[in-house]
């Protein structure tokens, strides 16, 4: 089993959930997070002094799958978040160890 | 607005020598004061808040923005010259001349007939303006250039509001028809929603729209903002009668009544449809209510503002709910919707409510008992501002989308907001 | 309320011949306008503001959709029969009669005493049913169904409200004992206190109460609901005095005094009591040192407003802090702890503190200079409202339960919230 | 102020038997009544939100809460001592004496010389002393002690308020020098904004200051402070006539359209010095154009005010984006910046467009037409402002600061934020 | 040295922790997400119309545990998050290489 | 490939992202997390009643970096994050064992 996790551009989101559900892939956890990267953040403005928005407003998606969803996730999720322009984000994939659902109690592959 | 009745009352009085030298009452006096001071804070804290909390979080500062400069702006034309247009001497029954720009050749002490400052009524008037051209904002909000927004209002107030004021209340074509417009049903609600709707369609619609879901960013502002406009809407209507008398005292009653009979059928309308009652129902019920009874104010009784009320709700419901998806034009945040809608079954409602009794001296009503007089009267007021809103708004709106390079922001300003973009600021840092 | 007065002075006045027509006073109905308005911003803005920033933010618009919605219905209410209940003529000393409903039988032109016009008192006195109803909400806020509230809202004006106020002020049985309350300390106050507590009781309490920590949503809302509740709390005492007068601006002082004063006492008793000042306690303070001065505000000195104010935040503090820990009913936003018991304060310390010379004609202090018989006439007026008001909000509320199906929302729907349960919304998306 | 008007005209009529009783005046009594519940709001509503919306979320509360303490705490020392120092029998020409401490001797009765109640004439400078200290606020947000500041604003009312108001307005040496200065643009803006400065300097910076983005909670709740702002100037200028008259009228316009004028004048500032309009500029723009409307708004004609509205605008601007950045003081919310510089141009564009025919009796310009001479006199009284608040501040707040153990927080607690450390509590739970 | 991931219902947040104490795990990391899986979403209206609220609140806790520990955890947290209605979310396992105590420098197991 | 997760103070953000920066570590993902461990929370009162903020706001950084800049990474965040009173976090290590770049494709430690 492995963790599929993307940073991702905010407005992108519904286009990767929906890449994300073609592929069956239904259950992901998403959150708000900052990035700070090679893509420049817009400045604001506060009496006259303009402060650079340092870290840009990224979202993070997270869905662990079986071992042979892997690709599929990664091809849905890059289809889903490129706009081709700095910024677009990326996909760490690590190893998972173990599963629980907590409702039923079930363990590993069953439980995703 | 009692204008004409003023003028009435002043050619009755023209036969005595003391008529032409109206002296100061200090009671009149305090009360429009305190009128043009509940009407000001109408514009920028209570249409501000009602609109605000509507956008999304992202564009929350730009709508407020809209807003606030809309007043600041119409207020400084007001003075220079749209006072004198709307208000100096009559020219083709159009619009007057512009022999009292920067107030000139009014003295701060002369009175009007009841005894208070011209100064006041100027003053008084502006707010009229100015709330006018900010209603029409929350059509377009969210995607409008804000430079665009700024000559808008400029020529906007210069070209379509002082001439309409003019030829209903100043002395124009209109004044003499014997309309029945108690506080501005159709110079402000019907000529703002309805400005508002031609520019929406003329910039366009929204990315996204009928697609992604817009939250409001929070009901709660809009909340405050409807309590403030009730608020302020005393002195609008009850302070149209230009005097603290038994007919503000029941103008002021009759708001009250109708704006409350209206937020009640919003919620039961909300409630019947989809079960759920909303607060942004209730809130928008009680603006309809008001816009409704504002031409209404000081003519009817209980049943009259009742009626009234309620049918600003349910005619304002239609609006929002029905028309719109019907036609699909993206009227943001409705102000067609409410202010035009409602405002029309207020000037209707007025020909069918008004009571014979307080109708305004030279309506057919009053002078005849004529109700169907007095509704065809109502319609052809109507029917003009009708016309001549949606032509020139037209007209004002290329103008000011050429003078600044089209009137719509890039699609990456629209999807980031415009609050930061245009304004370099951001609405909340939680 | 200087109603007693007032009947007072009319009868003096009976034997003059001009005496049955009142000249308007354009003076006095520029003042009772305003005061009109600034008793309605009290509820849909202040109130509802003040709740809301208490409640947690799932159920913030469920918080101000009752206030909202109080305002509304009770203004209905009161026009077409409840103004009617309170000030026709009365029926066995309890009760009006039904003979003004819709304002039937009342004139536009028809003047009060002061010379303002009989529109603008039924606009007035119905701000107070709005208000009183509205404060009894706190009480019972995130639990309590939305259908049940509006009937009980309906009922409660009618059957408890209505006759209270006749009682008092109408020309009912206590309205000859001579009681002193200025402005309305038991009618509204410690009535609408108690009205919650008595639901907040019958409802039940919160899940979690006591046990998890229950977040107020913004104490920055409570804050500018507490500003817009002292701000519209001149018009409520001060325009109690039905006249732009030297008693009106007696009352406006002192009110404005004692509700410094307790909003400073409150801060001390935070920082004694606590080491931390909040500012939930100092908005909170200021509340209950108006509360206190209510009934007080045109009988006393500066000496007795600030031992009044003070004495509302300290009875106040130990209604929150003390009085609730002790028999843990879930009185949510303290509308018992501040508004009955600075009221009860309040009502108690007028027969202390009011002067000889201010006191009405009627009362025993006036006219015989007999305070220990005012402080009897002040309890018996204290006992019968509390009495009834626990009775018939008992059974008002048992009726509106039953109406509506239960009057409590299921646990789920209170865990999730009220907002998105009842209303489908949200408070915030920022 | 037109006390020095009243005393003038009171003279005047001293030769005629009835001029020692006025008879009471409802309009004037309603008007300012109404104009004191205006100036009331301005401070725990407008000031309380124009300066939270600017502090960073953690020190929202705190914030709020000195300047509703403010409100309250001066609110108390007014009455019990402040008003007999500023308006007591006149000491040395320094200050008033003791005398009506409690208001002793001043029955509820009193009229003053408009027909208005002596009590609503406290009430009202009442809320200018509190407006005064609270304006300090702005400069020494999130990081002073709350205890410190609670001393801070008991003696700097008793201390520097009291006399200069004593000095300009209660018969004390500058009272009969002629300076201009209509509704406290001297006395309230300079005095607060200059004691802001002083303040800051001695307590030292923010943490971070000019180095880290300390980024506004929320502009909404800053225009939304504005908007409340200028509403109730309407009632400090126009009120500061002390009757509802022509001047009051020509006040009343001019305040509104200087407001405008600056607004849009900030608006175009931000525009081309950063390319971006805020929308904090323009309501920074508006407060900037009533502080310097103030001392002129019953004196000047359009031009003047237009003159002076956008000079406010100019001058402030150039207050908050290139003094501080020169001196690099920490005058947080630019009290200073926009309160003093604007006024100081105020007070001094008032000498150049004062009118000769609204000018008080008794000043160089309305007795002689000397417009060089009134030039001098107010320099003068702008320069005894400066030198004795700078003077009386510092000592005053040095006091304060030895009285309550130092008068900054730890750094501890100005890192986690004044809220939670200072009050237990948290601005927002949403 | 595991880490547990465990995504449950933000009521539960207090029963899980107080589980997780009472098994001697007392540090602990916890977050706002959002989720998307088989438990429907109340809807939100607006002007009528009916947005479905795709993604439920849920909270993320995360804790670092020495190997022996890492099935009480799995058992604190299931006891405490069940209700056993959908929605009871999930408990992700996996490796950690090394461990770090900022304040003292401390490595692997005695850091955590 | 490793990703650095570290948990720190949130007002030493600033410090640890120019730590970095010096490392020549320049991508970074920011969170707001809440964090339950040895350090006391303050205290928030209502009516009174007073409620320990069991949860501390605290900032979490990840890092995803190639292997022969961990050590690197770990020193510049405890040079930027300590303060040496309790509370100053902790710093977790684990495998990422594949990184995907959305806008170019790009794969493995090229895409870093
Ligand atoms: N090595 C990394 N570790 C952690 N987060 C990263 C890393 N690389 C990229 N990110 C995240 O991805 C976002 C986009 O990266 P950026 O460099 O701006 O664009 P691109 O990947 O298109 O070059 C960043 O804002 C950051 O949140
Ligand atoms: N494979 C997964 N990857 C990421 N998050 C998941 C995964 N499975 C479940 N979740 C999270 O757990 C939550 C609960 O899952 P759900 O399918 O609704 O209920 P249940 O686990 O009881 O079947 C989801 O909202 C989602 O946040
Ligand atoms: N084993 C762990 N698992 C998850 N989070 C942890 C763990 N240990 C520490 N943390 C996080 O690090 C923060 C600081 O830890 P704390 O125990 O307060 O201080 P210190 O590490 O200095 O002893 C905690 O609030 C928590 O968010």
């Amino acid at each position: 089993m492995k963790k599929i996790e993307a940073i991702i551009k905010p407005f992108k989101l519904d286009d990767v959930k929906d890449a994300l559900m073609e592929a069956d892939i239904s259950r992901i956890t998403v959150s708000e997070v900052k990035g700070h990267g090679r893509q420049q953040g817009h400045s604001e403005l506060y009496r006259g002094n303009e402060y650079v928005v340092e870290y840009l407003p990224k979202i993070k998606i997270e869905v662990v799958v079986n071992d042979d969803f892997v690709e599929k996730a990664i091809e849905a999720i890059t289809n889903g978040a490129k706009t081709g322009k700095i910024g677009d984000g990326k996909i760490f994939v690590s190893p998972i160890e173990d599963v629980v659902r907590i409702r039923t109690g079930e363990r590993g592959n069953d439980a995703i | 607005m009692m204008l004409f009745k003023l003028v009435m009352s002043s050619l009755a009085f023209a036969s005595l020598a003391f008529a032409d030298t109206p002296k100061l009452d200090s009671g009149n006096t305090s009360w429009m004061m305190m009128a043009t001071a509940l009407v000001m804070i109408m514009t920028p804290a209570g249409l501000a808040l009602f609109y605000a909390g509507m956008t999304r979080a992202k564009n929350v500062l730009n709508t407020v923005m809209m807003v606030f400069s809309a007043y600041a702006l119409a207020t400084i034309v007001w003075v220079l010259w749209g006072y004198s247009l709307a208000f100096g001497n009559d020219v083709l029954g159009l619009i007057g001349n512009l022999k009292h720009m920067f107030l000139n050749g009014i003295s701060y002490s002369n009175l009007e007939s009841n005894g208070y400052p011209s100064y006041v009524f100027i003053a008084f008037q502006g707010t009229f303006a100015a709330i006018t051209v900010a209603i029409a904002s929350g059509s377009i909000i969210e995607r409008t250039k804000f430079s665009t927004w700024l000559a808008f209002v400029v020529l906007w107030v210069t070209l379509v509001y002082a001439p309409i004021a003019h030829m209903v209340w100043g002395g124009g074509f209109l004044f003499n028809a014997g309309a029945l417009d108690f506080a501005g049903g159709t110079v402000v609600h019907m000529n703002g929603g309805l400005a508002g709707l031609v520019a929406a369609i003329m910039i366009g619609k929204r990315k996204g729209f009928m697609k992604t879901a817009m939250m409001p960013s929070s009901i709660v502002l809009t909340a405050l903002g409807a309590a403030l406009l009730w608020f302020g809407w005393f002195g609008f209507n009850a302070g149209s009668e230009f005097a603290a008398d038994s007919i503000a005292g029941s103008a002021f009653l009759m708001t009250n009544f109708a704006a409350a009979a209206a937020a009640v059928t919003w919620i039961i309308l909300d409630y019947f449809k989809y079960g759920k009652p909303t607060l942004l129902g209730a809130a928008s019920g009680a603006v309809a209510g008001l816009v409704a009874i504002t031409p209404a104010a000081g003519f009817v009784d209980v049943v009259g503002a009742l009626i009234i009320g309620m049918g600003g709700s349910l005619f304002g419901f239609w609006g929002v709910t029905g028309l719109k998806k019907l036609f699909k034009y993206d009227d943001s945040l409705d102000a067609f919707g409410v202010h035009f809608i409602a405002g029309l079954w207020g000037a209707l409602a007025t020909g069918l409510f008004a009571l014979k009794d307080l109708a305004w001296a030279g309506s057919p009503l009053h002078d005849k008992g004529d109700r169907i007089g007095q509704m065809v009267v109502q319609l052809e007021s109507v029917a003009v501002t009708v016309v001549f809103t949606v032509v020139m708004t037209a007209v004002v709106l290329k103008i000011a989308s050429i003078i600044t390079g089209g009137a719509r922001v890039s699609e990456e300003e629209e999807v980031e907001g415009l609050d930061s973009t245009i304004h370099g600021e951001e609405g909340f840092h939680l």
